[in-house]
């Protein structure tokens, strides 16, 4: 087995726990995805703010992203010369996110060369375009919490709260990334209002995630062993260093150090990086923490 | 007419038949199970019961596989076996997060037990079938059902633990034995409407 | 596999060839299906009764034996004559020309000198095939054989008893009609071995039917796990528990079987004050008082209608007493009480379960079967390899199977049934036949055996001249002297004129299936020439100076695979079935069969007619299919004449291979033997007296002692040694477990068993108790080391669980190999043989069984 | 009649003897050839041969005696020998001894 030898033992060892870890959406290559997930929510989330304050840069690099993360969602798939099936939205998640994307994609580019080329971005055409991308961005900001809140097999994901913290925290990616761009964004936006919002959301964020595993935790006994695996187990590290410390803490302190004194730019960008940071270790600490149903009650 | 099979937990004693043999049968590369064995223990010492719980897929009824599948590939034919198309697969896994009974094995890579000493002359025949880079399946032996058999695991158990059989016909051994052993299915209140019920041990 | 059709190319070729598996001694029937040459897949023989088309993951894995890239497919030669555990033998291929040249000249100097010097080791997971063995060392002239691991770990002690009692060599209950089936120490139905597969199918049907299943054992997995209760006891005490049941039977109950006991035991024998029997002056048969008209009679006398069981009387001047009333009084000295101390098992649930066995049996209920009235007892209790692995094995047995004979359930409807003890032949040629017979004072003996050898009566002990000692010891049929730290020293005290010079393996990798490694080693290290018959090279090869490559089970052809039907044809009602094992795909490289090989070299080393002769005994062929000694045969030839032999000129091998097998139905007068033949079975072991003074008188000039109460007639539970040990800090009881998965130490290196035994909880780990690892701050998956109080240690991944005694450590199989060219294997499981100490004082003293557990502690 | 005894197995290593010449009388039974060998070998032939030394004498389990190639048994013990061996006029006598060993 040489070098791919370890996902087998893995595998091996796995069968043994009473609720078995999953590995495909996070080991390896499933990083990958991992990374495509917080890639196009903060791309959408960061095209709808860029776009709304109409900050070129921003929406450049909202575009880029959601680019990459089709790009590393394409390198995840097992046969990704077939990518282009991937279109039952009847049922589908996955199927409706992959349309969602390459709507806001396609869009976003067609709205953003159009402006650039005529200079106005306040033509029907324009308008038209921008709608469709920003339709685009929401499903994708959708269609991230939802993927895994349908899987009845890992109940840790299978909660309606986690589209609403997917929700939430692709819009304070979007903020978060524009926070990257404030030093050579200079003067052209208020920086107050965008502070204020990063605030809210955080916070929103915050009581999303507790209230969410509070009630994960009573829910059952596949969910609590995955909170276990959040709090105390082989995902602690990635929780409270990445999630909690990083994303959240980190960003309220200087939230609220910038209301009583303003800060500096700088220091604000490195607010959009650690609660970008933040953004993907959630999308890594509750994949990496899914445990799939266990099928004796009351077995060790 | 719609394929189930039923398995008595007091005949079954863990002996792994179901999962060689079908192993045999299919050809499964390292790491993929179409059939396997769970054995638990709940109780405390002196009154420990031991489980021992054969897995397979459970050819829903409702399959959430097929709901969460964004290419179709997976499908649930008229005799109620749900099976992939090889074709259609784009290896994207969601299928094995959605299915509540851990059936579905992903073919990451060309793999073989023997490792760096290369594939015997059984794999080298056998794995050819097996595309790599999409989600495999038991499939209840559909190949072996044309040919009027059983499928694998059913023939080989050691105790006589499975029995298949069409789930629509009242009068069939599987029908029968449901009610007259309270067969229950595995995770009932999921609602997926499985195919395999488990006599009680 | 299925169509291979998914990969284009058409299947020219696509065959199902019947023969039979050989991962573990079941030899249970296979169809095996062949797609353009290649194996693709093994299914069961439906058409067989060792079966019935059923197969455990074993038979279906032989696939990956098969074609494993670490196969021996040539002949190999040492380069270095150093010889160590792990030391490279520096293997350089060789022809076979010059690998059959050097044997034979070795061989041919050493029988000059003296051909004791050849030692023959064989492996029990080839039997019964592999017994073929022994014929090239009766041609050869040497005693000295044996089955290493296999035969002092159980082979001495449960299948000597089984014969001595059952005339058989295994005990099952009555699965098609018993109703309370009691397992000391076994999982018959529920693990590998004997009948193992239609053993699981007729045990789960009678769990189905309702049988109530009490499972006695230091751990609940298998058998015990699906049991309707499980008694965890302490290791090595079960004689005590048995003991103490017959006793509750006896004594509180007042439940026995009196017809039984008058007519088909020994119960009525009267015996003297000093043990021996009251015997006929003039015929020396053993007396029996008559009560009806109140004199002694020979047993056999038609005249004495009444034998007494109980009360005292006057012959020849001596106050006698029959053999039952001295049994009924012995075992009033395990109380249920002191039964509780020693096993830990509460003497109220060893009254219940005396109650409920008694009960079941319904004692003097009879059962119409085809029309034939026959005694009803559905009530069994059997033991195996579990209960028996201990010092005072014989007595472990014996206690046990007393239950059976005290209530007349023996070989009757629903009680525990030996494995086919009679069998009247094919209709047409109305072989193979064999019923037990009555021999010295009426006693049973088998009708058939594993070799000419029988286990009653027990031969006159000789002075030794094997390696073994066998000769001493008539009740054993191998002997741990073959491998132990104090053979040399025994060798020299009884002047055994030679040493071993020569091994000759076949398949046994004795260095893991005995005991420790290091004892092994040394014993190992004292031949000059060992050749190695095997499919892989393992720990055991690294003590070979040649190596050949032999052909696997799917490679061979074998006339036999379930016969002596006592060895592993399913027990029970049903149909006889004689299937043969035969090639199912053509050898490749440069394998040979050991079979050929062996017939060859015996042939070039003019051992023709010794040979011939020695096959002639060991396939019991006489008439037109008899060998002549003067010619030489291929085995294929032989097999074809066994065929022929067994039955007729139209079922020869040509129609075997085609057909696979050939059945016919059993009749109730052999499955439910014991009315219709006139034995009696020993429930006072009377021969042993003798034996144990004639043994001591030549034993004990040369040092040699053992304590006169393992020849005690009646049975007693004497400790091991591992019970006797005083430092507290030892305080668990390590002991090993047959695995469903796995067979001795053969199969770890089959990956798909290898891969089920990864995920198995069990399979590789140390079994150990939560509550006891909590004390000792053990976590679930702690690698500890296991240390036994002589000093052995091994080391292993904790498995806790609720189901183990708390004194328990269970360790599965003979797994840990350390040989790098099994790399599946290798590192896998724990070699829980390391802590055996193979010696004389480890050693039941009447059947040379090696006791198999040992005080330790774990240490994380 | 000539009779020419073949020792087999580990018997001929015992008695260091493969075989033997014995001239007979008609008649003779093979009980008395068994007495006869007796006094050439000792005890150490009686001892595989026979189950007990004191009489009714009755053969080993393991100790098979073939008479012009067929197998005897202890009933043929008292049997005049047959004379129809290999050559006119004399009978072949082989005594094959096998120390048991089996298990697992």
């Amino acid at each position: 087995m040489g070098v791919f030898t370890r996902p087998y033992d893995t595998l091996l060892d796995d069968f043994q726990e009473t609720a078995r870890p999953q590995r495909e959406w996070v080991d390896g290559r499933g990083l990958l995805l991992i990374a495509g997930h917080f890639l196009s929510g903060v791309g959408a989330g960061g095209w709808a703010f860029a776009s709304a304050f109409g900050y070129l840069p921003g929406e450049v690099a909202s575009v880029l992203l959601l680019a990459a993360s089709g790009l590393a969602h394409l390198l995840f798939l097992g046969r990704p010369g077939r990518f282009w099936r991937m279109v039952k939205v009847r049922t589908s998640w996955v199927g409706r996110g992959f349309l969602g994307l390459t709507l806001a994609l396609a869009a976003a580019v067609a709205y953003l060369a159009l402006t650039l080329a005529t200079g106005r971005d306040d033509t029907a055409a324009a308008g038209a375009l921008w709608t469709l991308s920003l339709l685009g961005a929401v499903v994708v900001m959708l269609y991230k919490g939802n993927v895994y809140a349908v899987c009845r097999a890992i109940p840790f994901w299978n909660s309606s709260l986690l589209p609403i913290l997917y929700v939430a925290y692709a819009l304070r990616g979007g903020v978060a990334l524009l926070l990257l761009f404030l030093p050579w964004w200079g003067a052209g936006v208020d920086q107050g209002l965008l502070e204020l919002l990063e605030l809210w959301i955080g916070l929103s964020a915050g009581v999303c995630i507790l209230f969410y595993l509070t009630i994960m935790a009573s829910a059952s006994v596949g969910a609590r062993r995955s909170v276990e695996d959040l709090l105390r187990g082989r995902v602690a590290a990635a929780f409270y260093g990445g999630v909690v410390a990083l994303g959240l803490v980190v960003p309220l302190l200087v939230g609220l150090w910038n209301v009583v004194t303003p800060v500096s730019l700088g220091l604000l960008a490195l607010v959009g990086a650690a609660s970008l940071s933040g953004d993907f270790y959630v999308k890594y600490a509750i994949a990496k923490a899914g445990r799939y149903l266990p099928h004796v009650p009351g077995a060790r | 007419m719609r394929y189930g099979m039923v398995i008595d937990l007091k005949r079954c004693f863990g002996c792994y038949g179901c999962q060689v043999s079908c192993k045999a049968e299919h050809a499964t590369p390292p790491g993929v199970f179409f059939a396997r064995v769970v054995k638990r223990e709940t109780g405390t010492y002196p009154n420990v019961r031991k489980v021992y719980l054969p897995m397979l897929c459970m050819h829903c009824e409702i399959p959430p596989c097929e709901a969460v599948c964004p290419t179709g590939a997976t499908v649930k034919r008229p005799d109620g076996i749900v099976d992939i198309d090889r074709e259609l697969c784009v290896g994207c896994r969601y299928c094995m997060q959605a299915c509540p009974y851990e059936a579905r094995y992903f073919n990451d890579r060309a793999r073989w037990y023997f490792g760096a000493q290369g594939p015997t002359e059984y794999e080298a025949l056998g794995y050819a079938q097996h595309p790599v880079g999409v989600v495999m399946k038991c499939n209840f032996c559909a190949h072996r059902l044309e040919h009027g058999q059983l499928p694998s695991c059913v023939v080989t158990c050691p105790t006589k633990a499975r029995t298949f059989g069409d789930l629509d016909d009242p009068q069939s051994e599987v029908s029968r034995l449901i009610k007259e052993r309270c067969g229950e299915p595995l995770h009932p209140e999921l609602g997926t409407g499985p195919s395999v019920y488990f006599l009680p041990a | 596999m299925g169509t291979p059709a998914g990969n284009g190319q058409a299947a020219q070729e696509d065959r199902w060839i019947p023969s039979a598996c050989t991962i573990c001694y079941g030899g249970c029937s296979i169809l095996a299906h062949r797609v353009n040459g290649t194996l693709v897949k093994i299914e069961g023989n439906p058409a067989s009764p060792v079966g019935n088309g059923r197969i455990c993951a074993k038979g279906l894995s032989g696939i990956m034996i098969l074609y494993d890239p670490n196969r021996v497919n040539y002949p190999l030669r040492r380069t270095n004559p150093r010889k160590g555990i792990g030391i490279d033998p520096g293997w350089k291929r060789i022809t076979w020309e010059e690998a059959l040249e050097e044997i034979q000249v070795r061989m041919e100097k050493l029988r000059a000198e003296d051909p004791r010097q050849l030692m023959i080791q064989v492996t029990t997971t080839l039997a019964p095939s592999s017994l073929l063995f022994f014929t090239f060392g009766w041609a050869f002239g040497t005693p000295n054989m044996w089955v290493a691991g296999g035969g002092i770990h159980c082979g001495n002690g449960a299948h000597a008893v089984g014969g001595i009692m059952h005339a058989s060599w295994s005990l099952v209950p009555d699965f098609k009609h018993c109703t309370y089936a009691l397992y000391f120490g076994a999982s018959k139905g529920h693990g590998a071995g004997h009948a193992a597969t239609p053993n699981m199918e007729q045990a789960a049907d009678a769990r189905a039917r309702g049988m109530r299943m009490v499972v006695v054992d230091p751990i609940c997995n298998f058998a015990a796990s699906k049991a309707n209760e499980w008694v965890p006891i302490r290791v090595g005490t079960d004689a005590a528990m048995a003991l103490a049941m017959v006793n509750c039977l006896l004594n509180e109950l007042g439940i026995w079987d009196a017809d039984y006991l008058k007519t088909k035991t020994n119960g009525p024998y009267l015996v003297r004050p000093d043990g021996t029997h009251a015997r006929d002056p003039e015929s020396g048969k053993p007396l029996v008082w008559d009560a009806a008209t109140g004199a002694a009679r020979a047993y056999d006398d038609p005249a004495a209608k009444d034998p007494a069981l109980l009360g005292t009387y006057e012959v020849a001047g001596e106050a006698c007493r029959p053999a039952f009333e001295l049994l009924k009084e012995h075992v009033k000295r395990y109380a249920p009480e002191r039964a509780e101390r020693i096993t830990g098992v509460q003497a109220a649930t060893i009254r219940r379960l005396a109650r409920e066995f008694g009960e079941a049996a319904r004692v003097g209920s009879t059962i119409v079967l085809d029309g034939v009235r026959l005694p009803y007892r559905p009530a069994a209790a059997i033991y195996f390899r579990g209960a028996q692995g201990h010092k005072n094995s014989s007595h472990i047995c014996f206690a046990i199977d007393l239950l059976n004979q005290v209530v007349g359930a023996a070989d009757v409807v629903g009680g525990a049934l030996g494995f086919n003890p009679v069998c009247h032949g094919h209709p047409e040629t109305g072989r193979p036949r064999y019923v037990p017979r009555a021999e010295r004072d009426g006693l049973m003996t088998p009708g058939t055996w594993m070799l000419p050898h029988l286990p009653y009566p027990p031969a006159e002990p000789r002075h030794p001249d094997s390696m073994g000692f066998i000769e001493l010891f008539p009740l054993s049929h191998v002997s741990p002297l073959m491998a132990s730290a104090d053979q040399e020293q025994w060798w020299q005290r009884f002047e055994l004129p030679y040493r071993p010079k020569m091994l000759l393996n076949y398949g046994a990798n004795s260095l893991m299936s005995v005991g420790n490694k290091d004892t092994v080693a040394e014993t190992l290290g004292r031949f000059d020439f060992v050749v190695s018959f095997d499919l892989f090279l393992n720990e055991f090869s690294d003590f070979a100076d040649i190596i050949l490559p032999d052909a696997s089970y799917l490679e061979v052809l074998d006339p036999r695979p379930n016969f002596p039907f006592i060895f592993n044809h399913p027990a029970g009602p049903g149909t006889w079935g004689w299937p043969i094992r035969q090639p199912v795909v053509p050898l490749t490289h440069e394998r040979r069969s050991a079979r050929e090989v062996l017939l060859g070299l015996a042939y070039r080393m003019g051992l023709g007619p010794e040979m011939n002769m020695a096959l002639n005994v060991f396939y019991g062929l006489d008439g037109p299919q008899m060998l002549d000694p003067k010619k030489a045969y291929t085995f294929e030839e032989v097999a074809d004449r066994e065929l022929q032999h067994k039955f007729g000129p139209t079922h020869d091998l040509a129609w075997f291979k085609e057909h696979g097998v050939i059945t016919w139905p059993k009749t109730m007068e052999e499955v439910y033997w014991r009315p219709f033949v006139d034995v009696r079975v020993p429930i006072y072991w009377e021969f042993m007296l003798g034996l144990g003074e004639k043994i001591r008188r030549i034993a004990a000039s040369r040092g040699m002692t053992f304590d006169p109460a393992y020849y005690s007639p009646l049975p007693e539970w004497l400790p091991c040694p591992s019970h006797e040990v005083e430092d507290a800090a030892y305080d668990l009881y390590a002991f090993y477990y047959r695995d469903v998965l796995h067979t001795n130490g053969f199969t770890m290196e089959n990956p798909w068993l290898d891969e089920a035994s990864r995920m198995d909880p069990y399979s590789y780990r140390i079994a150990l108790n939560t509550e006891t690892a909590r004390r000792r701050g053990i976590r679930d998956g702690d690698t500890v080391w296991v240390e036994s109080a002589t000093g052995r240690r091994v080391s292993g991944r904790v498995k806790l669980t609720e189901g183990i005694h708390p004194e328990g450590v269970g360790i599965a199989a003979c797994a840990g190999h350390w040989s790098r060219h099994q790399p599946v294997a290798r590192g896998k499981g724990v070699f829980f043989n390391e802590l055996l100490e193979v010696d004389y004082e480890h050693t039941n003293p009447v059947n040379l069984n090696l006791d198999l557990c040992a005080k330790v502690r774990v240490v994380p | 009649m000539s009779i020419r005894v073949q020792f087999m197995g580990p018997l001929a290593t015992t008695l260091r003897a493969r075989e033997t010449e014995l001239a007979g009388e008609a008649g003779l039974t093979l009980r008395q050839l068994l007495d006869r060998l007796e006094t050439c070998y000792g005890p150490e032939f009686t001892q595989r041969i026979y189950r007990t030394l004191a009489p009714p004498r009755r053969l080993q389990m393991h100790t098979r005696i073939f008479v012009n190639g067929n197998a005897v048994d202890d009933a043929m013990l008292d049997a005049p020998l047959p004379t129809a061996g290999v050559e006119p006029g004399s009978s072949e006598v082989l005594i094959y001894f096998m120390p048991g060993a089996s298990g697992g």
